[in-house]
């Protein structure tokens, strides 16, 4: 191997999905964040700048870049100053294993490691460590509190999140993400429904796996219900509570990089990420239907005025769209009918709607609660759905 | 000559945090030190071609280790200023010791002639480890789960509050 | 010139040196314990190393490195708890003044 | 992986069982007693698959990383005597200083597992775990009383030393491994004899610092005595006897089959260390008061005669007589310990003046404490005279006369403070005449330890018998 072009082109790749990153997630991330709690909250949320305030997080961006570096007096700058540089790299390093979707034989992935899952959940493990640094050297009791809460919570909840990933890793025989997908494509189905060795009867396992990996992924990044390390209402704003400006900024896109990050790595390990759903035309037609029906109904009854029901609105008619082209498609015979990055943006998306809508249903938990539901169910629920999986899979082999 | 490069950036890498870690006056920024010298091996692991290797090292030293480090650090009060005298009187006596005890473990691996072997290395592969693990060193890899459970065990009874 | 064997062992024996300076000199029992996982990092290096150029077919010393990483985990875990254990009774963490009984 | 081999680590599965059964017993049970109880018998019970092994052909099992011989079934007769013993005396000891008493039993079999895997390893990797798992368990023991600060000390100063000590072993097995290319060592043993010498000579150098560290060898000495005076202790009789066991298994099978001393000659080295250690062991041990630091340093002192039997490995003295020599011991320091132990229980005291008339105070405990007082001086007719016989002639028999005249002229010194203590609780006068309590479990104890001190020392037959047969089968 070659590793003076090795360098420069990871440097190359690094720019490239900064650059998607930093416009894709954290700028989408915060207009939908915003958007979709708006309508939960029964609000408009951004409307101004911009159709629908689709601007508004790049006027936003703007706002921050300009925006005074004030650091606190007594503050250890150095450390300061690159707590949230880290964030934002562990963040960004997370996407290097990520594929997003084959055209041709060319999986489009930075790289295709055969320790992929594995690198994965290391470098997720590596944000604590920019937010302890930044907690720390702000100077800030806040801080601080926020910093070590954060720090008790990502370390309890990796564990859970490794036994999602372990589970995956077990049926798939596998750890590079290209190998799950693959893995995926050759029996079928996703893991989420469908085992290899299990075939449907995998179903409750793929679907507890799943569930454990999501709320384990949810409080590895910090979000409602877990969003201790940040409770405003608690601690100002947790550990970066003392940062202004681009520094913040880069908290937040390292935020968003690692739970969008982390829906698509659910993606690829429980929806089979780039693969198209291998559906009969008549079920979409089907599904079709009923999303219109679901629009129209909606629309008779007048319930869309409700913002609340808004976001009800948009997913049924964006659904009925896909579906309906889905049809098509495969009436006409195309195989597959959609590129595959779309699908893996649509799955990604879906679930980053899913976190989202958790953040509004649920309410924040109590520390001991925290750890108590890391350490005394998803622990053992995830270390029994690997046993009984393990044990089905060696002994009662599907044919 | 790409890979003599990489070398000498990633024992750079690995060695100047090494000196900060001991030297440092301020125990914080010994113990985030810690991470680019595990990174720096991490990238020597990559370098030998032990990959899974490498990606635990920076789950379980970087991502574990060095956090819980951090975290003891900051629970314990008086032991993040900087102006706590950090180092004992034994500094020359130390340094003598490991420059010493440095010198002559060079002299013995410069003086050996290591058993090389004209094998080139095979495809690597993750499962090789796992098989392992599973034939020839499944004693081994059991008592490891003995040894976290009981160190699991003891970390908490030693750390909990009495009542 | 081909990165050898020798490089490898230069790097880890002088990881391995800077973690016992740090072991010899530091007051404070988390410094110490920071200079051990040095120097538990410098037996890591040498036993991947000589995995590679000594015997590549097999992955002893691989096996070897991971378990040391398992043991400097578990290492940390009971020092630790034993250093808070420490401190909530002493109320230092400095191992000069932990000194309740004489030498 | 042969599933016969499953067969041969019975014992092992049945400890670490128990261990985690106790586990259990503990979360449902208030009376932590019934755990003490649980654990003994069961501690005894793993003796019967010990003993089916005895007399089986020695191999390797599990792609050769474990050994099945009579040295290593010694250790586990050994390994689970002292542990039994430990958790009778714990049982009387414990109750009202911790709350989690029950895992302190379910630890001890723990570190009884640890003990015996220490001194059957084949393997590299093995070897250095099960010293790394004893040594994690000893530390947790040892800072288990965490309201009393000097057993946090003890914690904290044992665990500082202990890891850096395996850290230095650790680098030492790295390059014993690189010099061979794999980690078993039989292979090792193969291979080694065209290794290069000083690489050699280096790895042994850092691997004797992690086994010095536990068998508390000159200069890796410094932990012992305030860790024995910190620590709880029966964690210290443990910690004494047990882990200094176990240490002296693993170092005499990595010298034995490793080293060929033809190749690299470590004879000389380890004479002066065990020389030094009796010495100095002997002179600190002078002028202490406190009982548990006094056994402490009287401990570093038989660890440099144990290192005789290790010097003199030629002939039929030296190895069989180190484990005589342990054996004997065991009984001996621990009964010891369980003495100063239930003084301390009493008395709330572990001076070594605070003895003063205790022959009439509590005349059993007085009249075995001298019986291992004498025994740890190694007059006859007591266990630890016929180890000392044993180990002395070895070094005679390996022409290491001046290491037995050093030897004999330290027993002669040991006497004084050995005597202290029976001059204290025989001619000393009592501050007060009230007659002390002597619990149940640790009279059995201390019963049993006295026994052992005895019969060893007076038909010690059966034993040189065991320990020449587990010699013998100690290669391969």
């Amino acid at each position: 191997m070659d590793w003076l072009t090795e360098i420069l082109k990871a440097a190359l790749l690094t720019v490239v999905v900064f650059t998607y990153l930093a416009v894709v997630t954290a700028m989408i991330g915060v207009y939908l964040e915003r958007k979709i709690s708006g309508w939960i909250q029964a609000r408009l949320g951004p409307k101004h700048v911009g159709p629908q305030g689709l601007l508004q997080t790049v006027a936003d961006t703007v706002k921050l870049l300009q925006k005074e570096h004030i650091t606190p007096r007594q503050a250890d700058v150095l450390i300061f100053n690159a707590a949230p540089i880290m964030v934002a790299v562990a963040g960004l390093l997370d996407w290097v294993v990520i594929p997003f979707g084959r055209i041709g034989e060319r999986v489009l992935v930075v790289r295709d490691l055969n320790i992929g899952v594995l690198y994965f959940a290391a470098m997720a493990s590596l944000t604590v460590i920019g937010i302890l640094a930044g907690g720390w050297s702000s100077n800030n009791k806040y801080a601080l509190l926020g910093g070590l809460r954060s720090a008790s919570q990502m370390v309890s909840y990796e564990i859970p999140l490794a036994l999602g990933i372990l589970w995956v890793a077990m049926i798939a025989g596998t750890l590079s993400t290209v190998g799950i997908v693959q893995a995926q494509a050759q029996q079928g189905g996703w893991f989420l429904f469908k085992l290899p060795q299990l075939d449907y009867a995998g179903a409750p396992f793929g679907i507890l796996a799943a569930l454990t990996f999501l709320t384990a992924a949810t409080a590895e990044v910090n979000r409602v219900p877990f969003d201790l390390p940040e409770a405003e209402s608690e601690l100002v704003a947790g550990y970066f509570a003392e940062y202004t400006g681009m520094r913040f900024a880069l908290f937040q896109l390292g935020e968003y990089a690692e739970a969008f990050a982390m829906a698509a790595l659910a993606a690829i390990m429980f929806l089979g990420g780039w693969l198209e759903p291998n559906l009969p035309a008549w079920l979409w037609i089907t599904l079709g239907l009923a999303a219109v029906l679901v629009v129209v109904l909606l629309l008779i009854t007048g319930a869309s005025r409700d913002l609340l029901i808004r976001p009800i609105l948009i997913l049924a008619v964006l659904g009925a769209a896909l579906c309906v082209v889905m049809f098509f498609g495969v009436q006409a015979g195309r195989s597959p009918v959609l590129p595959s990055p779309v699908w893996f943006l649509t799955k990604m998306f879906a679930l980053v709607f899913f976190l989202i809508w958790m953040r509004w249903t649920y309410p924040r938990l109590r520390l001991d609660q925290l750890l108590n539901l890391s350490w005394k169910v998803l622990l053992p629920v995830g270390l029994l759905n690997l046993l009984i999986t393990g044990f089905l899979i060696t002994v009662v082999r599907a044919p | 000559m790409g890979e003599l490069a990489a070398f000498i950036i990633l024992a750079c890498v690995t060695l100047i945090p090494a000196v900060v870690v001991v030297t440092s006056g301020n125990i914080v920024r010994s113990a985030l030190s810690l991470i680019p010298t595990f990174l720096g091996v991490t990238g020597l692991y990559i370098l030998l071609h032990a990959e899974f290797v490498a990606g635990i090292q920076i789950l379980i030293y970087a991502g574990a280790i060095t956090v819980l480090i951090l975290f003891v650090i900051m629970l314990t009060a008086g032991g993040t200023g900087t102006r706590i005298r950090q180092v004992n009187e034994q500094v020359p006596l130390g340094a003598m010791a490991a420059v010493w005890l440095g010198f002559l473990i060079l002299l013995v691996i410069f003086r050996t002639r290591w058993p090389y072997t004209a094998t080139p290395a095979p495809q690597y592969n993750v499962a090789s480890i796992g098989t392992a693990f599973l034939t020839d060193y499944v004693l081994i890899f059991e008592v490891t789960s003995l040894v976290l459970l009981v160190s699991l065990i003891g970390a908490i009874i030693v750390a909990r509050r009495e009542e | 010139m081909h990165v050898g064997l020798t490089h490898y062992l230069v790097v880890s024996t002088i990881l391995f040196c800077i973690g016992l300076y740090g072991v010899l000199t530091r007051r404070n029992a988390v410094a110490i314990l920071m200079g051990i996982e040095l120097m538990l990092n410098a037996s890591n290096i040498n036993l991947v190393a000589f995995n590679r150029y000594l015997a590549p077919g097999a992955v002893g010393g691989q096996t070897f490195a991971l378990v040391i990483i398992t043991l400097a985990a578990c290492e940390a875990a009971v020092g630790l708890a034993l250093v808070m254990a420490a401190y909530r009774s002493l109320e230092t963490i400095h191992v000069d003044e932990i000194n309740v009984m004489k030498w | 992986m042969n599933p016969a081999d499953l067969w041969s680590i019975v014992p092992e599965l049945w400890l670490t069982g128990l261990a985690i059964f106790l586990l259990l017993v503990d979360l449902f049970t208030a009376r932590k007693t019934v755990v003490g109880v649980v654990a003994v018998i069961g501690l005894l019970l793993s003796i019967i698959p010990t003993g089916v092994l005895l007399g089986q052909d020695p191999r390797t099992i599990l792609a050769g990383t474990y050994a099945v011989d009579g040295f290593a079934v010694f250790f586990k007769i050994l390994t689970v005597i002292a542990t039994a013993l430990v958790t009778l005396a714990a049982m009387d000891w414990l109750p009202g200083r911790t709350q989690y008493e029950g895992e302190f039993y379910a630890l001890l079999v723990f570190t009884a597992v640890a003990l015996i895997l220490m001194a059957a390893s084949t393997d590299i990797i093995l070897l250095a775990l099960s010293v790394e798992f004893v040594s994690l368990t000893s530390y947790v023991l040892a800072g288990y009383l965490k309201g009393n600060v000097k057993s946090n000390e003890a914690g904290v100063k044992y665990f500082l030393f202990g890891a850096t000590a395996s850290a230095v072993m650790l680098f030492g097995f790295s390059i014993l491994y690189g010099l061979t290319g794999t980690t078993n060592l039989y292979e090792i043993a193969r291979r080694v004899s065209d290794a290069p010498l000083q690489a050699l000579s280096l790895s042994v150098a850092l691997m004797l610092t992690g086994f010095g560290f536990k068998i508390s060898m000159v200069p890796f000495h410094q932990w012992t005595p305030d860790v024995y005076e910190g620590a709880p202790t029966p964690v210290a009789a443990y910690l004494s006897v047990a882990s200094k066991a176990a240490g002296f298994a693993a170092l005499v099978r990595l010298l034995m089959v490793v080293v060929d001393p033809r190749q690299l000659n470590w004879v000389p080295l380890l004479a002066i260390l065990a020389a030094v250690s009796m010495t100095l062991g002997n002179l600190l041990a002078l002028p202490q008061r406190n009982i548990k630091r006094m056994l402490a340093y009287s401990s570093i002192s038989h660890a440099g005669f144990l290192l005789i039997g290790v010097v003199a490995f030629r002939g039929d003295f030296g190895t069989p007589g180190l484990l005589i020599y342990l054996l004997g011991y065991t009984f001996t320091q621990l009964g010891a310990f369980f003495v100063a132990a239930l003084i301390g229980r009493q008395l709330g005291t572990d001076d070594i003046p605070d003895y003063a008339g205790l022959s009439r105070r509590a005349p059993v405990s007085a009249l075995l404490m001298a019986v291992f007082m004498l025994s740890l001086t190694g007059l006859p007719p007591t266990s630890v005279f016929v180890g000392k016989f044993y180990v002395l002639a070895g070094a005679i028999d390996n022409g290491l006369l001046w290491l037995a005249i050093v030897g004999v002229v330290n027993s002669i010194i040991s006497l004084y403070y050995y005597a202290g203590v029976i001059r204290a609780m025989y001619i000393m006068p009592a501050p007060s005449t009230v007659p002390l309590e002597e619990p149940a479990a640790l009279q059995v104890a201390l019963g049993i330890a006295g026994l052992g001190t005895l019969i060893i020392g007076l038909y010690p037959q059966p034993i040189i018998d065991l320990a020449r047969s587990a010699v013998l089968l100690l290669r391969i």
